[in-house]
């Protein structure tokens, strides 16, 4: 059995984690088999919510099938799908199979999506969704209703460090903050100059907050250069695209295993933050060489 | 039923391809007489009604035939003409009626043999419906 | 300002499909000012209509009117006349407007042509945005004048996500700003930044019963 | 009342031979409200007239239509005609069966003829009258800019009569006049003499527009001057903004050290030569660089050359690419100075320039010799690109004027030049349009002059009143007119205590129709060119007859 994540943040000096990306359809063999290969080998599996608004396996059945082959799931909630009912009730069921991590999200926009003709609800923000968390950590619900059996979560809250204007995404951040997270999971990060700045920044506002700098696997020069051109908040700098074109043909993605395990060694070595949290978008299986290649 | 008159309704501005027309005249440039020429005083005074009728009328083609960019008298004219002839084709269309029997067309006023170059060559597209 | 806008004639023809004489009725207020369903609009539609039954050779004749607003039973009366010799409306109206016309001639068929959008302002010439999006519960004035709930794509009441893009756009948009980024440079501009500080609850969407209804007069 | 068509038709002294005119004749009587049909030889002469008139003035029609040739040749002779006889002139309506029919076609074009004649009859029946009118103008006149231009301006309306107020933003008035060297000289003093002691010019300097509404005869203006906020009249305005020489930072960088220098400084020199350390040995002006039709920066670095061999001795090189003289006086001074030892130096490619040992180094191939050859020069005169003055724009906006792909006065249009704007009573005169030597100026000042005198001098305008017209009935506001209107000629009036309407100046109006076609609420009629006119003309297309 794995043990708590948030004992792991609490006492590990570095903690690691990675996200599951569920499938499109009730076939879940490949999703155990990444939790088989990942579950030990990292503090938590982060389980995403309908991912860039495409409709897949859900986040919490994910979690429940992690947490019945002993792993240690995250559960993500965004405000797309559902209102403040909703949510309620699936913190709830969360709580009462031994899910208590919880990473509260916005949620990408339906326009993104496969479903583009869908509802977006965004009944709540992802501000007030950390409030209603701590609602429910404190027995009631959020309007205030006694709960019979509480629940208790470690929240977690996302952070987008190479946002441009940086500005309003740090009022925004501060409020996470404010409102009180256990943990900090960042969009990808790239440049850790960049990321240092906002980590001292964030410890300003919150020193006892651990903070899990996202690393995204870079499969080659092409996906760097979609994701600058494409993804907001993530920005590759022009040398490690120059270095993922230079692998030769079929060897991207072991530059940008390269990549990402000296980029996890060095956020180690210099204690830039808490921990890392790796998201090998499709890739899950070649988690474990990063892990190498970054000498975990 | 609207019955066809395989006219050619051309919105001539006063300023330019009315002049145009005049010119052919005189140098006994000879095109087709289908053409029947509606004065105006700039090409940007043609407003949609003006087409859809000449078609109900059952016009073969119509024609808003203005100054050259950067030559209207009044600035902006022939380029909402040109706008409003796009935006025409898209209503022509949804009626089924083939886009092209529309045109803009910018002519200066010494252009008569240009001005004969439009109307015979919307009398040949229009033949072929 | 309500903001319409004009649906496909394959729709509307889709619609009347059947009937021989029809009205079409614009409306004078807000579906002219933007374009969508005024004395104009009637006259294209009505032409448009008429071409493309003459094309396929069927009978349609149109009868067309245009009165001050549609959303006033009183002035709707006004089509009266007209109506008795059809057998159906369009109505280019926003929904208000057909709703009105539908209640007061209740026997006849009423059609929509237009598809009612937003309310919104005059960006530029035949340019309209969506400006406000009647949540009964304004918020503007904290948010430096920029509605977040109609302006954000998400409706967020507590800052940007963080999907905004490299320069301050939208997500889902290049060309549209992000409200939140907007809001910010508004309030530093004003030095009222701490606004954008404060934590804002979830919102109230009960802040209008819907179907919404005001009784000024009550107490 | 029953409308009475007059149907005139003329064969142009029996030569439109294919039309058979007894035949269009016979059937244009059936046309409807049509009264009478002539059959006429000579319509434009005074005798085809003079018939034409005695059956108006029977009263037995009140609407005319006349089928000859085009109306770009009669119209207004046949107009008058229709007044002479006491009928509104508006109640004309013209068949070009000359020009677009019997010329332009092959074989017997009869029925096209009567199918225009019909076309013109049905217009016809929409016709309304027009009243012309006399719209009182403002006399005074607004000059903005106290460069050359201005001030010439000023002086000359002042002369032939009209009142000026110079709104100058500087300290006092004199322009780049100050310091430039031109040839042949301004009379720069006296000219500023003559505007102290003219009572008819008002000169207000360290002042700026900040608002203006209004059009042609009537423009509202605030003036700010110092703290205070003038509000005044005119009935014209007149542009002359000037320029602003700008050495472009991607063509030379003027750096501390490397003797690069601009225009002004040379100036600087020049006025005090005494306080340079060393009398420059060589001094070189680089031309042609920035751009090749340079005008102004080619005038001034030939009158800077002379002034440096007179006043300085130095050796002078110019290094340039086709050197623009086509300025009045232009050649002279550039003979002159190749007599006095001036040389030029032609180039096809940009020279490389560079310092070497606190000189500067000018590489280039020279296109006479078919070299490479190098020059140093103790000083390089950096070439100035012509800008439009600063705030042209935030000017042009109040006014509601158009500025070109370069900022300056004036939209590119060819119907605008020269001294003209798309706003009737505003005109630009001078290097706010762009690169104009003095010479060109002065033409500007002459023409800028006569339209405004022409324009204002009589206190009144004859107008065709409401001839394009919005129906304060059914006007929804929404602006799209004003918007849209390219001559600046409509704006909000309020019709009574509660409601504003768009409302179209008679004078300020080209009659383009412009807004009329884009009206939403189908508001805005146009006497001659309104819906139901033009559509008559549709609806009589293809009429079997």
């Amino acid at each position: 059995m794995a043990k708590p994540f948030r004992e792991a943040l609490k006492t590990k000096e570095f903690v690691v984690t990675a996200e599951a990306g569920p499938g499109k359809g009730s076939n879940v063999a490949k999703m155990v088999e990444h939790i088989e290969l990942l579950k030990d080998r990292v503090d938590g599996l982060n389980v995403t919510d309908n991912q860039s608004a495409v409709m897949r396996y859900p986040s919490l059945g994910t979690c429940l099938l992690i947490k019945e082959h002993g792993g240690e799931p995250v559960l993500q909630i965004t405000c797309r799908d559902r209102n403040r009912l909703a949510i309620q009730a699936d913190l709830l069921f969360a709580y009462s199979r031994g899910i208590d991590n919880v990473l509260c999200l916005t949620g990408d926009s339906v326009d993104v999506g496969d479903h583009k003709e869908a509802m977006p609800v965004f009944d709540l923000d992802s501000v007030q969704l950390i409030h209603l968390v701590h609602a429910l950590n404190s027995g009631k619900d959020m309007v205030g209703n006694e709960l019979d059996g509480g629940v208790d979560f470690c929240i977690g809250a996302s952070a987008t460090p190479s946002a441009d204007p940086i500005e309003p995404q740090l009022i925004k951040f501060e409020k996470k903050l404010g409102a009180g997270v256990d943990f900090i999971q960042t969009q990808a990060i790239y440049d850790l100059d960049e990321f240092k700045r906002f980590v001292e920044h964030a410890r300003k506002t919150d020193a006892k907050v651990k903070i899990l700098a996202g690393i995204v696997l870079l499969v080659g020069a092409k996906m760097a250069t979609y994701m600058n051109e494409n993804v907001p908040g993530i920005y590759v700098p022009q040398y490690l695209i120059d270095e993922l074109a230079q692998a030769p043909k079929g060897k991207g993605i072991a530059t940008g295993i390269e990549i990402a395990g000296r980029l996890i060694r060095q956020i180690k070595e210099e204690r830039i933050c808490d921990g890392v949290h790796i998201m090998a978008i499709g890739r899950e299986e070649r988690v474990p060489e990063i892990l190498e290649a970054a000498g975990l | 039923m609207i019955r066809g008159n395989n006219k050619i309704v051309a919105f001539c501005c006063e300023n330019s391809a009315y002049l145009a027309a005049d010119k052919a005249g005189r140098m006994r440039l000879h095109y087709p007489d289908n053409v029947r020429i509606i004065r105006v005083p700039c090409v940007g005074r043609v407003d949609l009604i003006h087409i859809l009728k000449a078609f109900e009328k059952g016009a073969a083609g119509v024609l808003l035939i203005g100054c050259h960019e950067g030559a209207c008298q009044h600035l902006t004219g022939n380029t909402r003409a040109k706008e409003r002839a796009a935006y025409a084709r898209n209503l022509l269309k949804e009626v089924g009626i083939d886009e092209a029997r529309l045109r803009m067309a910018n002519i200066a006023p010494d252009m008569a043999q240009q001005f004969v170059r439009e109307i015979e060559d919307m009398t040949e597209k229009t033949k072929e419906r | 300002m309500i903001i319409a806008e004009r649906k496909p004639l394959e729709e509307i023809r889709g619609m009347i499909a059947g009937y021989k004489k029809i009205l079409v009725a614009g409306c004078g207020t807000c579906v002219t000012i933007c374009w969508a369903g005024g004395e104009k609009e009637v006259g294209i539609l009505s032409s448009q209509l008429r071409l493309a039954s003459s094309g396929e050779g069927t009978e349609l004749s149109i009868v067309e009117a245009c009165i001050e607003r549609q959303c006033e039973k009183e002035m709707v009366e006004e089509l009266r006349d007209k109506v008795q010799d059809v057998e159906a409306i369009v109505s280019m109206a926003c929904g208000i407007g057909v709703q009105t016309i539908a209640d007061v001639f209740e026997e006849k068929p009423v059609f929509p042509a237009l598809n009612t959008t937003f309310m919104g302002m005059p960006e530029a010439e035949g340019v309209w945005t969506e400006k406000c999006r009647s949540c009964g519960d304004c918020m503007l004035y904290w948010t430096g004048g920029i509605c977040p709930v109609v302006r954000c794509a998400k409706g967020l009441l507590n800052g940007p996500c963080g999907g905004t893009r490299k320069g301050g756009s939208c997500e889902i948009d290049p060309e549209k700003d992000c409200a939140w980024v907007l809001i910010y440079r508004r309030l530093e501009k004003q030095g009222r930044l701490d606004l954008m500080r404060k934590y804002y609850e979830p919102k109230n969407y009960r802040a209008v019963k819907r179907p919404g209804k005001i009784e000024a007069l009550k107490a | 009342m029953q409308i009475r068509i007059g149907v005139f038709l003329c064969d142009c002294g029996k030569s439109l031979s294919n039309i058979d005119f007894p035949k269009v004749s016979e059937r244009a009587e059936k046309l409807q409200d049509v009264v009478h049909v002539g059959l006429h030889s000579n319509l434009c002469l005074k005798e085809g007239i003079e018939e034409m008139l005695s059956t108006i003035r029977d009263g037995a029609i009140d609407r005319v239509v006349i089928a000859a040739c085009s109306p770009k040749l009669k119209e207004d002779a046949f107009r008058n005609a229709l007044e002479e006889a006491g009928l509104n002139s508006n109640f004309l309506s013209l068949a070009n069966i000359r020009e677009q029919c019997s010329w332009a076609h092959e074989g017997d074009v009869t029925e096209k003829a009567l199918e225009l004649t019909a076309m013109a009859v049905e217009r016809a029946r929409f016709l309304k009258p027009l009243v012309k009118k006399d719209v009182p103008v403002n006399k005074e006149v607004l000059v903005v800019g106290g460069g050359f231009a201005g001030m010439k301006v000023a002086l000359d309306l002042a002369n032939l009569g009209l009142r000026t107020t110079l709104v100058e933003r500087g300290l006092a008035l004199g322009g780049r006049l100050e310091g430039f060297e031109t040839n042949p000289a301004v009379p720069i003093n006296s000219m500023r003499k003559a505007i102290e002691e003219n009572r008819d010019i008002e000169v207000l300097t360290s002042a700026e527009l900040t608002r203006g509404e209004g059009e042609v005869g009537d423009f509202s203006i605030r003036i700010k001057k110092g703290d205070e906020e003038l509000s005044r009249s005119f009935g014209a305005i007149i542009f002359a903004t000037g320029y602003r020489p700008e050495i472009s930072p991607g063509d030379f960088q003027l750096r501390p050290g490397v003797n690069l220098i601009s225009q002004e400084k040379l100036t600087e020199i020049l006025k005090a030569p005494e306080r340079l350390e060393l009398r420059p040995k060589t001094i070189g002006f680089v031309l042609d660089v920035s751009d090749e039709n340079c005008r102004l920066p080619t005038l001034s670095a030939l009158n800077d050359a002379l002034a440096v061999k007179e006043r300085l001795g130095s050796e002078v090189y110019v290094f340039c690419k086709s050197l623009k003289v086509d300025s009045e006086g232009v050649e002279e001074v550039y003979r002159e100075a190749r007599d006095r030892g001036v040389v030029f130096v032609k180039f096809e490619e940009r020279p490389r320039i560079c310092s070497e040992d606190g000189r500067v180094k000018v590489e280039l191939n020279d296109i006479l010799l078919g070299d490479e050859i190098t020059v140093f020069c103790d000083f390089l005169v950096a070439e100035e690109r012509i800008m439009p003055s600063e705030g042209t724009e935030a000017l042009s906006s109040i006014l509601k004027m158009r500025i070109d792909s370069r900022g300056f006065c004036q939209d590119e249009n060819v119907h605008l030049y020269p001294v003209s704007c798309e706003r009737k009573g505003i005109f630009c005169v001078g290097a706010c349009r762009g690169d104009l030597d003095i010479a060109r100026a002065s033409t500007d000042v002459a023409s800028a002059v006569l339209s405004t005198y022409e324009l204002l001098a009589p206190g009144t305008a004859i107008v065709e009143a409401e001839r394009v017209k919005v129906d304060p009935e059914k006007c929804r506001v929404c602006l799209t007119c004003i918007r849209v209107c390219p001559h600046g000629a409509i704006r909000l009036v309020r019709v009574d205590t509660e409601r504003e309407v768009a409302q179209i100046s008679d004078l300020a109006c080209e009659g383009c129709g412009i807004c009329a076609a884009i009206c939403p609420a189908k508001a805005i009629d146009f006497e001659g060119y309104g819906d139901e006119q033009i559509l008559a003309e549709v609806q009589a297309i293809g009429e079997s007859l």
